[in-house]
């Protein structure tokens, strides 16, 4: 077939000539690092990657790198202000200019980083992860367990090499209490990719133990590098917070807590300062034992010190109480036999004066009736003065007018007042009628009588 | 009549009856002055009964104030 | 009437009756006497009485001071 | 009646009804010197009574001084 | 009543209540006598009794001190 | 009462209600010699037993300080 | 109480529950003693256990590593 063709080198100058036609430089990018490593020289060579949101898959990939010089700047630039080293697995906003060499092929070259964006990312990714475990409702498991007074026996995570594990037993065995720990590592990769399933690997082996150790201490071996990534990731997290001992980190970083710090138990900066924690707990529970121990002293000598003074209190008061109440008793006594005589001899005179009393009312009541008495005799005999006159005068003047009835009635009187009586055969005369013509009749006056014979007789007319 | 044994008030009682007959003019004059002499009688008789017993009460009296 | 057994009451009551005829003058003349003797007597009993009375209760005031 | 079984307040009593009546005159002159003998009596029992209870509270006292 | 079963204060109760009485007036002089013998007993039986516990006690306050 | 199981605060507790009981007059005379010896054998135990608590104690404790 | 399970934490609420008893008076002298022994022994065996090597959880250890 004679078809015409062109060079690789005639093809890929073409593509340059494109792209540089394209004037693809500063612009800024956003991407994951895939790989990253650095040559004798000091230029960083990188692979970029770009992953699909929801399935992971890698959706775009190009190569790039960052010349020595600027590296170093920018390096150190990206660690100061994220606290993390540029590295695998982070995602950055960086500004890049396409370029195209025959040779090698497409190559992007990184003339700035913004720091600023992998900061936003990770603190995402973590708040991501808190709020799984939170969901999960483990965040603040290991917290709520109760870290015992003394923590003895100590499970230790970490890397055995490492300068600060070293130091932290050190520190442990030389405390200047004298208290004995009990620790054992269970080593661990403390950086890097492998490092989240290394640490939770360590937590499995210790859960094993479980029953032995009074705590876990997870303490991050030293060591330049601040590669602390795997202190945010989900699994690490997850093994400390649903593990049944306390855990105690001592990671060592600057800037935030790692979610590692967030859900242990009790989180300090460094290995050593979670070996003075535990040693200053040991020495607090012994300072406290001890002072108990004076305190119990004192109590016990003051309680039967009180006691004691009580006790001769009581018996200094009850002599002079007994004889207080047996003079009381007695006084009482004495006051009620003082009372007595009077009593008596006040009632006895109360009866005297009642007995004189009746006295004076038999001489008062007594009087009184005869008194009585006599004026009704007197009364009687002006009665019997008076009345007996009084019937006698009244019977005098009933003569009196007896004797002038009859003097009245006396036929004498009559005579003597010229009134005469004429007999007729010595009968009283009363009617003409009585007498007839030629009767003899007497006469008698007061002086005498006279004798004679009727002539006439003249009767009245009737009246 | 036994006079010893009339008492003031038979007396009293035969003045009163002769009084009244008197009165009533159931009387004589026959009888009249028989009758009058009686009661003077009978009066006398009373004025000395009521004289002894004013003296017999007096008396009595008289002992009572000694 | 035994005058032993009569009382002072009687006595008065007796007193008391006959002045009340008195009064009243149902006392003939020929009981007048008689019947002031008896007041008489009476009251003399009734004095009596009461003054033997009065010194007994002296007497027995005395006594009861004694 | 027995004097012995007498008590005092009966005493008292006897001789303050006797006192009631004298002095709402329903003695008769004929009880009162009676009644006046029967106080004097009473009294003269209460008196020795009362003399006798005084002695035996002195007596009493005098032992309770010893 | 049972002298031995009697307790002081029972004993002093009483003396009281008669005391009481005689104050009031509530005892008849009939009682009186006889209640004032039951004090004077009565006191004689506190005294004595004072008096022993007085002694006891004593004792026991010197067993003690030894 | 068995001295044996009696405890201390038994003991304070007896002694302050018949000390109660004095001071309120609620015992009677009889009771009181009684009371008093039982007063006594209570501070008797109470001051032995603070003893021996005393000794037991200061012992403990001296083997603590070692 | 088996000393090998017995925590700190257990020995320090005992220690604790004693002295609030004394602080509150709660305790008997009868008790003291016996309280002040138990306290000694807990602070005794809380020493012991801090500073001494225990040979049994040094095993364990050293199991732990083959």
């Amino acid at each position: 077939m004679g078809q015409e063709a062109i060079s690789l080198f005639q093809l890929n100058q073409k593509i340059k000539g494109v792209l540089d036609d394209a004037l693809l430089h500063s612009l800024w990018v956003k991407a994951e690092i895939g790989e990253l490593r650095v040559n004798r020289n000091g230029h960083c060579y990188l692979d970029l990657v770009e992953k699909d949101d929801f399935t992971d898959q890698l959706i775009a990939r190009s190569r790039a790198m960052i010349w020595a010089q600027n590296y170093r700047m920018l390096k150190a630039y990206f660690e100061s202000t994220t606290g993390q080293s540029l590295n695998t697995g982070l995602k950055v906003l960086i500004k890049v200019t396409v370029q195209f060499q025959e040779v090698f092929g497409l190559s992007l070259i990184i003339t700035d980083i913004d720091p600023s964006y992998t900061m936003g990312d990770l603190a995402r990714k973590r708040r991501e992860v808190l709020m799984r475990l939170e969901e999960e409702g483990v965040l603040e498991m290991n917290k709520e367990l109760e870290l015992p007074s003394v923590i003895q026996k100590i499970a230790i995570i970490s890397s055995p090499t490492a300068a600060g594990y070293g130091d932290f037993v050190n520190q442990l065995e030389n405390n200047p209490y004298g208290v004995k720990f009990y620790h054992q590592i269970f080593s661990a990769i403390m950086q890097g990719e492998k490092a989240e399933q290394s640490i939770a690997g360590a937590f499995e082996k210790v859960f094993e133990y479980v029953d032995f150790f009074d705590a876990v201490v997870l303490i991050r071996g030293g060591g330049a590098t601040i590669d602390l990534l795997c202190f945010d990731s989900y699994w690490v997290a997850y093994h400390i917070s649903q593990f049944p001992l306390p855990v105690i980190t001592g990671i060592g970083h600057e800037r935030d807590e790692s979610v590692a710090d967030m859900v242990a138990n009790e989180a300090l900066k460094t290995p050593t300062a979670v070996a003075a924690f535990l040693i200053e707990r040991a020495g607090q529970f012994l300072d406290f034992i001890d002072e108990k121990a004076l305190l119990m002293t004192e109590m016990a000598r003051d309680f039967i010190l009180q006691e004691k003074r009580r006790t001769e209190q009581i018996a200094a008061s009850y002599v002079p109480g007994v004889k207080m109440d047996l003079q009381r008793r007695s006084n009482r006594l004495e006051r009620l036999i003082g009372k007595f005589p009077v009593s008596a001899s006040l009632r006895i005179g109360e009866e005297n004066g009642r007995l004189n009393r009746v006295k004076e009312s038999v001489m008062h009541a007594g009087g009184q009736i005869i008194k009585g008495q006599k004026i009704a005799l007197q009364h009687f005999r002006q009665n019997l003065l008076y009345l007996p006159g009084h019937k006698l005068a009244n019977e005098h003047q009933k003569m009196r007018f007896l004797e002038n009835t009859v003097r009245l009635n006396d036929p004498v009187n009559l005579l003597n007042k010229g009134y005469s009586l004429t007999y007729h055969n010595g009968k009283l005369v009363k009617r003409v009628a009585e007498v007839k013509q030629g009767d003899v009749i007497n006469t008698r006056f007061c002086d005498g009588e006279l004798s004679g014979k009727v002539e006439a007789v003249n009767v009245k007319n009737k009246k | 009549m036994a006079q010893k044994k009339q008492t003031y008030n038979q007396a009293i009682a035969e003045i009163e009856e002769i009084l009244d007959k008197m009165e009533n003019e159931e009387l004589d004059v026959d009888e009249l002055s028989d009758k009058v002499k009686r009661v003077s009688e009978l009066v006398r008789f009373c004025r000395t009964k009521l004289k002894n017993t004013e003296e017999e009460v007096e008396k009595v009296l008289k002992e009572m104030e000694e």
